[in-house]
């Protein structure tokens, strides 16, 4: 096939320049929404979908959203908690756009996210001498190298074997789950009463909480600025220049002087180290000491919230508030209402095939194969 | 570019704000509805439906629902311990005088709560604490199983016992049945798996069945929703194997292979409580232990004409020597 | 052991083996059709609990395994549907939906198991399932016997399939058009063939057959369902996949290989003297997938077109 | 005069922003070998597509056998007896020869009960063709040539009168070419027809009874080889008027830039694809490369760029060793590549054409602090380029993608350039962008010249390469068969070299 090339029409210099210097302009708003449409159209039908499910099983569609809506946002401590559940789905998801971007499918931040928690245990039982000033940011540091170094695994193994990321990713899941179990039954299990749980963690390695009463810790603040870095990283950085390149074009990348293998290593490595970092605020934060199911699938629901904010960072930071917030309400929900929560996996499921159906995904992620 | 995003970022950041401020506001009017009505309320660690252990919770619910007249409520916080604090602090916040976590784990979260809620009683099952209002209730499996564990030194040639998961309600049954055994043949086989899981029916069958092949006679799950496939593989098998309905009423799963049930009322153990918190009237200064002596709260029955009348009279003997504390059916085994 | 005691725990452990494989088998039988038309479905999970779901309630219904399992495979071909026109019709992104599909299989067969089946749980355990048949005079067979011969119809189906789903796969045009869309759609589009159909029918085979694989938890292996019974079963077969080289006899024996790590976990616990922690059995399959990984360097080549959405 | 087996009238074909054939008829005799010669882009394969049923004329009409055919797809010619061998072969590496050659034939529910019995015919068809070849055989284990026997005997297999090779020699060792070029005459003679495209005026003179030249999408002339000298070919087929000529300037000649020995490259299938190559490249002179595409310039980029590991010989850049040597590494040393396939390599697309602009230098400053990219830095220098270089646009934030061929390949150029290479390696700089355009970017790279960097221009229009350079090289099969003074009126021997016509007398000292 003879070379095709796309000749767009040249467009004059416009005037677009000076209608950018007026923020919140109609054109700018107009892109905004643009972008956000999809996104939106695919959560209504998300929720339409669960609003069938609810009237067909005999509820109150109505009334059950009002009951979620209520327990989300309904008063602060319900705010705390959707807040609470964003944290790692932030922190992950963060981590996972710079992963995607990179063009490398991390399927493995659930495992990621084991790791750093059992490192963060490790830290915060051990150095129980240590002033908090030093202990909360070792435990937090031992988590984030441990999820990296997991996530590094799997790209290493692409790199060097050829072994496909989105295969052992899962595989190294399970590995980690199944690891911690053992853990937690075997060698790291309390001293007294013997439940399958570690020993509590240091108080001194406990995160401060930042919304009296409320649980909510310091931890969501770092998923912000973990957020905010990643984005950073992204796209103010020489390195997330190079990883973006990485992502959109290995042959480009090669002609700019990008080593691409280590590219592809790094960002395991990042989109390994929020994960790490998620499970060691879960367990400084939250629930002080390691438990066999320590998490409740947020490393799959992080790929979501990743991808339905465009991997970028910054919108993670709300696609992460809203999967936070359709768990948090879904408790509500069936505290109240007595609902089954599972509705919220169909919610949640179905927001992902309709932003799919929708094309959200097709430009910005990069297939990971190429023929 | 750069504008852009900054436009973007402030766009996202103020209506971002404007979320946290509206929730805040409405921190404000968080609603105390506590005027006469008995709320109780559930934390499950499962499916409600789920047979076995979490079925049992939310009977023990609606049956103090009906007794009692209680406004019931419950949330499966499904295995993940960051989220439990949450729960009881929603229920103790809505005034609920009652909440039952189901389950050892959930004894951290109770505590941190419970400072807060004076008013509310938290019970905790298999739980052995006894902290100002949380309060550990246990219903002793060992008991019942040491009664098991007697039959089956009389009646059977080895024993095979199925565990969802390693941790001590299980262990602690565990030890009792050895005691059972041990105190009629310190010799009588006994094999013991765990199955690391709840709901694997699949594995539990496939336990059972390689327990038969190695000669046992009486097989006896503690699994949980898992534990029915262990029934499913004597009913298989065919009559000649022998298990106990662990508590509840299994004999339709395998007729001809049920020698009794163990019933644990759990429910009306904790009716019994329930009704003393409702007439505020609870003056249990201790933590609660259901045991053999709790005559309506757990009890073994045997299925007509399967047990001879002498094993049921050392069954009887034992079970006076458990209420009398005259048997320590927990003493360390070797 | 004494010699004879060993024979019957063997005897004991391979029977286990077979039954505990047969999901991976079904399964990773249809995941190796999918992939080998190019199409990566990681959302075998959900279709498994789908299926399992689906085959349960129709047999609690109807009384009938069969037509419980007829339905499980209706409900798999549904999910087949959509998954192939997210990602044939619509090119959207495989890992997306599949990982969509695993949520949806899971909140929706729970939240269906809780509105029909609360409060029912007392009868639902009791229905026939597809029930052991022993089959006379090969059963009394020593060893064999207890191994081969007393079985499930389900588990005694499992290398009709796989022979079948090899000579569909090997010997018949459609099989052929299959592999070489996996590799080289152009190939297949210049040859006059319709590349999207092709992976239509490829990944409705490979959510049927999960949709098996599921069902048989529910009314073969045991007769009930739980919330979640798959345990991962849907991503074990995925690495069954990659293991088995992407070939249905590959498959069979690596469904084999991880159901005799099942089984063996589950008798050692029970011998005592063992004490290797059972999670070690657990995690088996997934160390196994990374050290042929390690072991096969670039050789375990998946097929060179998998994942790649087609456009003409 | 034999019949007409195929007539194609006044056929048009147009790709979004291509004009791919813009009314071309032609007729084909039952029984001719016909050779469709003409210059890359010229609009051969396209049509000959067309025809195969893989692309639908806008207009025109398509007549076969005296029927007017309104062909769908590739099964509908297949139907036709219309057999075609691509370029880049149509074959599934993992199955084997009759797998290969029996896919699609079957309706699908068909059980191929009986491979040994189409493994026979195959058999059978080879011996009787000569087209040795074992069908049990899995592609990827056979060369390159064996790989196109395949082909060929895939639509023996179907059944074919009018079989059409897309370059078919271009993959092909000497020994390979001569064996089917025997092949189709004795095919011809069995009153097959055959279409050949090619660039090789050899292979023109040696095989085909008449050949029509193609340029710009149009039918030039169409004679009988016999009646023609490979003069006159090499004349029509890239006699194109000369658009625009920079002022040749005959700067001093410095010292030797790039000095390459005995350089050995594979290419991606690891067969040899540059042989034994030895070239010199002094600042202050453009050193031109020709040759039709195929025959190792790519892979002799590549490796001078760093992108292709060299197999065997030596590469100095200024004095110092730069053989396999990092991209970067060479970048520092002083080179500048302007890439081949710019959708591929010289621009990411999603990225702005700021972002564009610092593809090398996005991590040294000024464009970067303390790893932060200085937006304000590289929008400026952005804008100084755009300026410079004169690309039209609308911003610099615009993604690149939105710009036309030209003002993309002028991003490319003027990021290229403004280093200030010691040597600047330029591959098919023009290739696809419009007139305009065009003479911009040749202007640039002699402005390069005259500030005395070394230039080696590779380009498969002969046009460029003698409007530019100062002597050109000329490839063909991965070795340097003549080297000439860039003359435009020794574009005909160039021609004849390019094609293969290797002459002693031509190489010039």
């Amino acid at each position: 096939m003879e070379t095709v090339e796309p000749e767009i029409a040249q467009k004059p210099p416009s005037r677009r320049s000076d209608l950018k210097k007026i923020s919140f302009s109609p054109r700018y708003l107009f892109t905004l929404g643009r972008k956000m449409a999809p996104p939106v159209a695919a959560l209504a039908a998300a929720l339409l979908v669960g609003a069938i499910l609810l009237y067909a099983a005999g509820y109150s569609p109505w009334y059950a959203y009002g009951v979620m809506w209520e327990g989300a946002f309904g008063s602060r401590n319900n705010l705390a908690e959707t807040l609470l559940k964003a944290t790692p789905l932030i922190l992950i998801g963060s981590g996972l756009a710079v992963a995607f971007r990179s063009g490398i499918w991390n399927i493995g931040a659930e495992g990621q996210l084991y790791a750093g928690a059992v490192a963060a245990t490790l830290a915060g039982i051990f150095f129980t001498g240590l002033p908090a000033m030093i202990l909360v940011p070792l435990v937090l540091l031992a988590g984030m190298l441990s999820g990296a170094i997991w996530g590094g695994l799997a790209g290493f193994l692409k790199v060097r074997f050829g072994a496909s990321e989105i295969v052992t990713t899962i595989m190294l899941n399970f590995i980690a789950i199944i690891a911690t179990s053992y853990l937690v039954t075997g060698p790291m299990i309390e001293e007294v009463g013997k439940f399958p749980q570690t020993a509590q963690i240091a108080d001194a390695a406990r995160l401060p909480r930042i919304l009296f009463p409320t649980r909510l810790h310091i931890g969501f603040l770092l998923a912000m600025g973990v957020a905010l870095a990643s984005y950073l990283l992204l796209f103010k950085s020489s390195r997330g220049y190079a990883l973006r390149t990485v992502g959109i074009s290995p042959d480009a990348a090669r002609y700019a002087g990008i080593n691409v293998g280590a590219g592809l290593m790094i960002s395991m490595a990042i989109s390994g180290g929020a994960a790490g970092l998620a499970g060691a605020t879960e367990v400084a934060g939250l629930t002080f000491r390691l438990y066999q199911e320590i998490s409740p699938g947020y490393g799959f629901d992080g790929i979501a919230v990743a991808l339905l904010a465009n991997n970028n960072p910054i919108g993670v930071i709300f696609t992460g508030i809203l999967f936070g917030a359709l768990r948090s309400g879904s408790e509500v929900m069936q505290m109240n209402a007595q609902v089954p929560s599972v509705l919220v996996s169909v919610i949640q499921g179905v927001v992902l095939l309709s932003a799919a159906a929708l094309g959200v995904f097709r430009i910005t992620v990069a297939e990971s194969r190429k023929e | 570019m750069k504008s852009k995003i900054w436009q973007l970022t402030s766009t996202l950041l103020g209506s971002f704000l404007l979320l946290v401020l509206a929730g805040g506001c409405s921190g404000g009017s968080e609603k105390e509805i506590n005027a006469g009505v008995f709320k109780v309320g559930l934390l499950s660690p499962g499916p409600v439906n789920g047979q076995g252990w979490t079925q049992i919770a939310y009977e023990a619910l609606l049956k103090i629902e009906k007794e009692l007249g209680a406004q019931i409520s419950y949330v499966e916080v499904e295995q993940s311990p960051a989220l439990f604090e949450r729960a009881f602090r929603d229920y103790a916040s809505q005034g609920y005088q009652m909440v039952l976590g189901h389950g050892f784990e959930f004894q951290d979260a109770a505590l941190t709560v419970a400072k807060d809620f004076p008013n509310t009683y938290f019970f905790i099952s298999s739980s052995k604490i006894r902290e100002g209002n949380v309060i550990g209730v246990d219903s002793d499996s060992s008991e019942a199983f040491y009664l098991m564990g007697v039959v089956a030194a009389l009646m059977g040639k080895a024993a095979g016992l199925v565990g969802g998961v390693e941790i001590p309600p299980i262990t602690n049954a565990f030890i009792g049945f050895t005691n059972g055994v041990r105190s009629i043949d310190p010799d009588f086989p006994i094999s013991t798996t765990y199955l690391g899981s709840w709901t694997d029916a699949a594995a539990a069958k496939e336990a059972a069945f390689s327990m038969i092949a190695e000669g046992a006679d009486f097989i006896i799950p503690d699994a949980d929703a898992a534990g029915s496939g262990v029934y499913q593989a004597l009913n298989e098998t065919g009559p000649g194997y022998w298990s106990f309905g662990i508590y509840n009423d299994y004999t339709s799963q395998a007729p001809n292979n049920m020698i009794g049930n163990y019933f644990n009322d759990y429910g009306q153990g904790l009716v019994n409580l329930a009704r003393m918190v409702k007439d505020g009237n609870f003056d249990i200064q201790t933590n609660v232990e259901f045991g053999l002596k709790d005559e309506d709260v757990i009890w073994v029955k045997f299925v007509e004409g399967r047990v001879p009348v002498d094993v049921q009279e050392s069954v009887e003997t034992a079970r006076q020597g458990i209420i009398d504390s005259k048997i320590n059916t927990l003493s360390p085994i070797r | 052991m004494e010699p004879l005691a060993i024979v019957s725990f063997l005897a004991a452990v391979l029977a286990a083996t077979w039954r505990l494989a047969t999901p991976f088998i079904f399964t990773s039988l249809g995941e190796v059709f999918s992939e080998r038309a190019g199409v990566l479905n990681i959302g075998l999970e959900g279709v498994m609990l789908i299926g399992a779901f689906t085959a349960f309630a129709i047999t609690f219904f109807t009384g009938s395994p069969v037509l419980g399992l007829a339905a499980a495979i209706t409900s798999g071909l549904a999910c087949g549907l959509l998954f192939a026109f997210l990602t044939v019709s619509l090119s959207a992104n495989q890992i997306v939906v599949g990982a969509a599909l695993n949520l949806v299989g899971l909140g929706l067969t729970s939240f269906l198991y809780r509105s029909i089946f609360s409060g029912r749980m007392e009868t639902a355990r009791e229905y026939v399932s597809f029930s052991p048949l022993e089959i006379p005079f090969l059963s009394s067979i020593r060893f064999f016997g207890d191994i081969l011969f007393k079985q499930n119809l389900m588990v005694y189906a499992t290398p009709i399939v796989v022979l079948l789903g090899s000579f569909i796969l090997y010997r018949t045009a459609f099989g052929l058009s299959v592999r070489s869309t996996g590799e080289h759609p152009r190939t297949v589009d210049s040859a006059g063939l319709r590349v999207s159909m092709i992976r239509y029918a490829s990944v409705l085979i490979g959510c049927g057959l999960a949709a098996v694989g599921g069902a048989y938890l529910t009314v073969a292996h045991t007769n009930q369902f739980n919330e979640g019974i798959t345990s991962g079963r849907g991503f074990i077969a995925l690495a069954v996949v990659v293991i088995g080289r992407w070939s249905p006899w590959g498959a069979f024996a690596v469904s084999l290989l991880f159901g005799f790590f099942y089984a063996l976990q589950l008798r050692l616990q029970a011998v005592s003297g063992i004490t290797i922690p059972y999670q070690f059995f657990q995690a088996m399959p997934y160390l196994l997938t990374l050290v042929v990984f390690v072991a096969m360097r670039r050789r375990a080549a998946p097929p060179g077109a998998l994942g790649v959405p087609y456009k003409s | 005069m034999s019949e007409t087996l195929l007539k194609l009238d006044k056929i048009v074909k147009t790709f979004p922003g291509v004009r791919a054939n813009r009314g071309v008829s032609l007729e084909i005799r039952k029984g001719e070998i016909h050779c469709l010669l003409g210059e890359n882009g010229a609009g051969k394969t396209v049509l000959m597509s067309i025809v195969y049923g893989l692309h639908q004329p806008d207009s025109g009409q398509v007549i076969y056998n005296g029927e007017h055919l309104d062909l769908r797809s590739p099964k509908d010619a297949i139907k036709r007896r219309i057999g075609m061998v691509h370029q880049h072969f149509m074959l599934v590496p993992t199955l084997t020869v009759a797998e290969n050659i029996i896919l699609g034939q079957y309706p699908p529910w068909k059980i191929l009960r009986h491979m040994d019995r189409v493994e026979e015919k195959i058999e059978k068809l080879s011996r009787e063709f000569g087209l040795k070849i074992d069908p049990k055989a899995l592609i990827h284990t056979l060369s390159v040539g064996e790989q196109q026997r395949v082909e060929i005997l895939k639509t023996l297999y179907h059944g074919v009168d009018l079989l059409i090779l897309d370059e078919p020699t271009a993959v092909l060792t000497p020994q390979e070419t001569d064996r089917l070029l025997v092949f189709l005459k004795e095919m011809a003679g069995r009153g097959l027809t055959v279409i050949f495209i090619t660039h090789k005026l050899d292979e023109v003179m040696q095989v085909s009874d008449r050949v029509t030249v193609l340029r710009d999408g149009r039918e030039v002339a169409t004679v009988v080889t016999a009646k023609a000298s490979p003069r006159m070919l090499a004349k029509l087929m890239v006699g194109r008027e000369v658009l625009l000529e920079p002022p040749p300037r005959e700067g001093p000649k410095g010292e030797n830039v790039l000095s390459v020995k005995n350089l050995f490259v594979n290419d991606e299938r690891d067969l040899p694809a540059v042989r034994e190559v030895s070239l010199e490249v002094r600042s202050g002179e453009i050193v031109g490369v020709a040759g039709v595409s195929g025959n190792g310039q790519s892979e002799l980029a590549l490796a001078l760029a760093g992108l292709m590991p060299v197999a065997g010989g030596e590469i100095h850049l200024d004095g110092s060793v730069a053989t396999n040597l990092s991209p970067r590494k060479l970048s520092c040393l002083g080179l500048a590549h302007v890439p081949e396939d710019r959708h591929r390599m010289g621009v990411v697309l999603p990225f702005s054409v700021a972002e564009n602009f610092v593809l090398h230098e996005f991590d040294h400053p000024p464009f970067a602090r303390n790893g932060f990219l200085r937006y304000k830095m590289i929008k400026s220098h952005a804008m100084d380029l755009v300026r410079q270089y004169d690309v039209r646009l609308g911003g610099v934030d615009d993604e690149i993608v939105n710009l036309s061929g030209g003002n993309q390949q002028k991003v490319v150029i003027a990021r290229e350039l403004h280093r200030k290479p010691r040597l600047l390696l330029v591959n098919e700089p023009t290739r696809g962008i419009d007139i305009g355009a065009t003479e911009f970017v040749r202007r640039q790279i002699a402005a390069q010249r005259d500030a005395g960097a070394a230039v080696l221009l590779i380009s498969s229009d002969l046009e460029e390469l003698i409007a530019l350079s100062d002597r050109l090289l000329v490839f063909f099969e991965g070795r340097i068969v003549g080297q000439i003074r860039a003359s435009r009126d020794r574009i005909e021997e160039i021609g004849l070299l390019m094609a293969g016509k290797s002459g002693k007398d031509l190489v010039e000292k």
